[in-house]
């Protein structure tokens, strides 16, 4: 990823993104950045703490809570030419700021033929597993992959979320950047009964200093394997390494990272080497992302197909507090897939 | 606790009714409207406090007679006013062509700015090349206050090859970079919120640029507007509101939008904003509340809000007949008449203008639109399938500044 | 689906709307109906007309022009024991009320145990077809399937519509009530340069009088066949028929009707017996409803399947004004993936 | 269009900030307090432009030495007061044993109302047991106010085995169909639009049932806010619209909402509303405005808007520092008091209490949510999965009135 040259830091996902803001605000004048909670106190997650002291309040500041707000307001900032890079405090309340989002920025463009353009990053945390019950632990993501114009971004280590952030502040249409919150502080396999592990014993929590960028439209191989191929982001990635390792299935497990546009080109390259696929996300199942993935794997790979692709999901419910590990797909039932996809025909 | 809930009469819904329904007579005689001059202009630098009075008296500048009174208008070239008669002559001759066209099949769709003309151009023409407006459909006004090429405006609306959209949009909702013209939404109030993030921008920039945020009074409901007033409040945006209160939302009532029992101007006035009510049917009132407004903005006092107190005179869109819900006359019944004539009568007072003049100008602009509109249909109409029409691909283009795989797929699926 | 002596009506689509609205005023003083322009106009579809004359203005009434605060309203009013049955003026501008709908209206039941309910439908024109443009065309079903807590149903015919719409304002849920809106005056089936037929040409424009309901999750087996499954709702279910015919494919093709609950024992059922499947639907195609549709069969049918499933779909773009023909899945494109899903292995 | 851009110096963003940060010596000295009994009461028919001077002034009836003042309260009895004194207190004491609970890892997340307990049981005792409250997750006190049982709330706060949610709800969001108070949501202002169909919903009935909507400062930035607002204007619904304006939304200062150019008053002015500000500290006038404000809804004279003026004396919640944003003697210098201490006084003044009293009620009160919660621990905390846990299958339960098929076979899958 980077030769041993390079200088680097050992940081947690949460320094990782404040990290990103710093250098793209450090780089590009035009980048702001705001949200609640966002300018003094440096965001409830602290994301963007130090920021409005390095660079003014008019670059980083609090907002009314309003999302459609932030959000309507990101978007005629980006028309004028800036760069907004916004905070939603909670992927759960996006949905006030869903108009301005689906019907404004992801189709500014298009409608102007290019004379308005929005590009602007909207930031927001993801995901369950710290017990936020079900305003505090919804995935979205397929909401805004069935949106046209908009690229959606999810990153897992800190390494691959300051190099995202950066490429999607720099991209130049509106990207929907979500945050795995449970593994801000690090990686959590579903094993909720172990002791927290923390970045700093992460290889991808060695994050090099300064600028770079990774490409939106990637996907990365998190581990190479010829039985089955498992689609993960998120959280997830991690679930589906220890459940490899626990069922002993070789599985070849692709964190896709950005789910739009999506990287075509290595699913269909992993899933007709393997001829197996499980698909697994945190989001309810009906209409989720993995249905997608489901449907594209069968359109391109149908042929090649040994067994049914399986689906891992959150349930069809909202997200309940103390019924979080009965809720969250975790690698029990990610590893039962795995073998139930191996016995199949 | 100790009360006795049979002390209570059964509660009952209030639903707002208009005062007059189709078989009324309209009668608007105990509306209220201070006469021309009446109420005065204060610095751009007063503070809130003293601003309170223009949240419920109306701002007017023309009288009866067509006299210039008060001190919101002093020396106003007579050039100036010149254009202003003739941008609302051909916004509204514009109109009446391109209503027709729609008739005539020629197009899906189509709104007119009937009795609405002052307000866009007057506000255009007290504004800067370089600020940006955030029109709703009924701002076409904007672009005749600057000469916008007429042509441009119908190729949108027959959705032909020479659309700068290429036909992907709804007539209508224009998108004018150059002109300072935002590409309209065909969601309401969403690009209020817009335009005070531009203003916002242009004051991070350390610009000087003012944004003009646009809306009905309808939509002023909206979950946007208000977000634009309590932004626009706090971070004191460099722009101004105007709402356009023309009474009716479609077949909805203005009260039904709450203008029954507070002005507009004074729901302003609680977001921390200085707030206009201003006759929209009164040019010189329009421009001169419009210049007082861009002044304090630029000059960093922050945002105006403007109610502009109006009349839809026309149907709100082709697809609706206003007959069914309100009084045929209910428009001649409206106390502040018809912007063009009134300021026609100014110009004839000053003698700048004729009767005769303006029966030409009128024929002239006629004519105009008719000739353009002959041009902008030899370009092609909507749904002349065999002529030359919109490229197909141009619709898998600018969804993304690069086109991504999945859509290249799906272009070659289409077969172009 | 009902006997020769029942009364019945010619009746178009909006007929029956208004009809189902009357026949449930009438029996259940609760139930009440507003949305902008609802009252005393009537709507602009005219979808409620005479009501307020009929019921008076507190219950049916304009409201300001904000979608939340129907929907918000609505919640409120349902959980004091009203039915309310609101509509949006087009499903484009239900984004501002996406947070009440599934946020609020969606979980009420849930997060309460049952103590609060939020019985209500909420209707709304979707689709395409009318020139209509990006703001008035779009098809969302997808983001209300993806969230648990809501159901969602899109009739056809003036018949189905009716006994739907009696079904949706009895059902004890939140029911997302689309209505194809091409479809108000008329079956289409994509031949856009043929003369218009009006309901009263078809059989389902034949409406009994007075009471009666189509249950939700049931889905309509139109034709029978035994080469290929068609899934199809809304507009599509006509465009099927007409491709069918002209392609001389026997396709069995099933009207789903409701999309959440749906029936996944008819579509199984004609899925294990054709062996193939082709799902069509307006909306943009990534994270469309189609995605569920096809996980759905190749989960349960794998074993069945003798070609891929496909989709056939609105472009992953917004929907286009003069290019209104080439956007919309006509009776070409579904023929040719009628043709191309017989041809396969 | 003469102007001359060159002219304007650059514009530069307003950020508002709020007076003191850590470090700083709070000073509110020039905050304006007016004084007990000052402000009077008017009939609850009066029309609204007799109304203005409630948006600004600040209704108070307990003066400094503890009597009450003025025309707002006239006969209120002993035995009320008593019960609302007790009311906070046990509110107090059940916010510190909870905190306490939490910090010890028994459940996720507490959210205390220290500071603000006079507001929501001085309104829920002069309501009627039939109106529903549309509560934050702050507003406990309403709970208190009806005696509602403790162990209720606690087993609920810590999701075990006897929580009537069954555990799928975060602690503290409560729901109590039976006190009338509504399912509280974790999202922001969606209730307060809710609230207000309830109230239109008494009304179409013809019932006499009020609803009362509650709000914190911050989010009155959000569309539902606006929304409610616009409805309650409307429709004249009869609800109370209660705002907290605690001067504080987590670590964002009220400013941020627009507080500092205009009270939340004055923006309900602004929407057609009777709109009051009242001094959320003391216990009279929070009943007393209240009283007022359902009563005048119950009449059918419409809704009231209610600005309560307090200071969050506590943390945001749990999981929340409030020293690096604020300094931490800001509540001290904050000038209206503690809302205990306040009434305490009065009591005693009227010889109806005794600081002895006060100190024995006080051990009384902690050592009974010291035994309720040692109760209700028994049940089972949050993160204890050796003890019985709430069920699992309830996650498939009330999505829906019937379980469909999907969800059936979900959990099937999960394999209960
Ligand atoms: C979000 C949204 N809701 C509803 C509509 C449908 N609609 C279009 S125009 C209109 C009435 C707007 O009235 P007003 O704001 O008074 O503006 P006017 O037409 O009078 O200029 C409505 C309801 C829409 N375009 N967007
Ligand atoms: C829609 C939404 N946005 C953001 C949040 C996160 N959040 C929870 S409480 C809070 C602050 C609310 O402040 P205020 O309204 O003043 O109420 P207070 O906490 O002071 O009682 C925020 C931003 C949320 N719960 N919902
Ligand atoms: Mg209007
Ligand atoms: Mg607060």
């Amino acid at each position: 990823m980077f030769d041993d040259k390079t200088e680097t830091k050992t940081m947690n996902m949460i320094e990782a993104i404040r990290d990103a803001h710093d250098v793209m605000m450090e780089r590009d004048s035009n980048v702001v950045v705001f949200g609640e909670d966002v300018g003094y106190f440096g965001g409830v997650f602290r994301c963007t703490a130090g920021l409005q002291e390095k660079y003014g309040k008019s670059r980083a500041f609090d907002t009314p809570i309003s999302e459609n707000g932030i959000v309507g307001a990101a978007v005629g900032m980006a028309a004028y030419g800036l760069r907004p890079c916004v905070e939603v405090q909670f992927a759960d309340y996006m949905f006030p700021a869903y108009d301005q989002i689906t019907q404004e920025a992801a189709r500014l463009r298009f409608r102007s033929k290019g004379q308005f353009t929005a590009p602007m990053t909207i930031r927001m945390p993801t995901g369950g597993g710290i017990f936020g019950g079900m305003t505090h632990s919804q995935s979205p993501e397929a909401l805004f992959t069935h949106v046209a114009g908009l690229k959606t971004v999810i990153p897992c280590t800190p390494y691959d979320a300051k190099g995202l952030l950066i490429s999607a502040i720099e991209d130049d249409d509106p990207v929907i950047f979500l945050e795995p919150k449970r593994l801000y502080n690090g990686p959590f396999d579903g094993h909720h009964d172990r002791p927290v592990v923390p970045w700093s014993k992460h290889p991808a929590g060695e994050v090099p200093v300064g600028y770079y960028n990774i490409p939106l439209g990637k996907a990365a191989t998190i581990r190479e394997g010829s039985d089955v191929t498992v689609l993960a982001y998120g959280t997830m990635r991690f679930v589906a390494e220890v459940a490899a390792e626990e069922t002993g299935v070789d599985a070849e497990i692709l964190d896709l990272r950005t789910l739009l546009p999506l990287d075509l080109e290595a699913i269909e390259q992993s899933v007709r080497k393997t001829g197996r696929c499980v698909i697994i996300h945190e989001a309810t199942r009906t209409s989720g992302f993995g249905a997608e993935l489901l449907s594209i794997v069968q359109e391109s790979c149908f042929y090649h197909l040994e067994a049914p692709v399986m689906r891992v999901t959150g349930w069809d419910t909202p997200y309940p507090h103390a019924q979080e590990w009965e809720y969250f797909p975790g690698p029990k039932r990610v590893g039962e897939a795995l073998k139930k996809v191996m016995e199949a025909a | 606790m100790n009360d006795n809930k049979n002390d209570y009469a059964p509660l009952a819904l209030h639903v707002p009714e208009p005062p007059y329904r189709p078989g009324d007579t309209p009668d608007f005689s105990d509306f209220e409207i201070p006469a021309a001059g009446e109420v005065p202009m204060p610095p751009v630098d007063a503070p809130l406090a003293e601003l309170s009075y223009l949240s419920h008296d109306i701002i007017r500048v023309l009288d009866d007679k067509g006299k210039a009174q008060g001190t919101w208008v002093k020396n106003i070239d007579d050039e100036l006013l010149d254009k202003g008669l003739r941008a609302m002559m051909r916004t509204r001759a514009f109109d009446d062509r391109m209503q027709k066209a729609q008739r005539q099949g020629k197009t899906s769709f189509y709104m007119q700015c009937t009795g609405e003309e002052a307000i866009a151009t007057a506000q255009r023409m007290a504004l800067l090349d370089t600020d940006m407006h955030f029109p709703t459909y009924r701002q076409q006004g904007l672009l005749f206050a600057q000469d916008w090429p007429v042509d441009k405006m119908m190729n949108q609306i027959y959705s032909n090859v020479e659309d700068d959209l290429e036909g992907l949009q709804l007539p209508v909702l224009y998108s004018f970079k150059e002109a300072g013209y935002f590409t309209v939404s065909g969601n309401l109030a969403t690009q209020y919120i817009q335009a005070v993030g531009w203003g916002m921008a242009s004051a991070i920039k350390g610009d000087t640029n003012i944004a003009a945020a646009w809306i009905g009074d309808g939509a002023t409901a909206e979950g946007d507007f208000h977000a634009a007033m309590v932004f626009a409040g706090v971070y004191q945006a460099p722009v101004i509101l105007n709402v356009v209160d023309n009474r009716w939302a479609i077949s909805t009532y203005h009260d039904i939008a709450g203008a029954g029992t507070a002005t507009f101007a004074q729901r302003a006035s609680g977001y921390g904003l200085a707030a206009l009510r201003v006759d929209g049917n009164d040019w010189l009132a329009a421009y001169a509340a419009s210049r007082w407004a861009a002044e304090r903005a630029r000059r960093g006092h922050g945002a105006t809000f403007i109610e502009w107190v109006t009349y839809r005179a026309g149907a709100h869109s082709t697809s609706d007949d206003p007959s069914k819900y309100r009084p045929k006359e209910e428009h001649e019944a409206w106390p502040l008449g018809d912007p063009i004539d009134r300021l026609k009568k100014h110009l004839i007072v000053k003698k700048l203008w004729s009767e005769e003049r303006h029966t030409q100008a009128e024929a002239q602009y006629a004519d105009e639109m008719r000739s353009e509109a002959e041009k902008a249909e030899a370009n092609g109409t909507l749904h002349q399938y065999d002529r030359p029409r919109p490229s197909s691909k141009s619709v898998f283009e600018n969804v993304y500044k690069e086109m991504p795989e999945h859509l290249r797929r799906q272009r070659q699926e289409m077969g172009v």
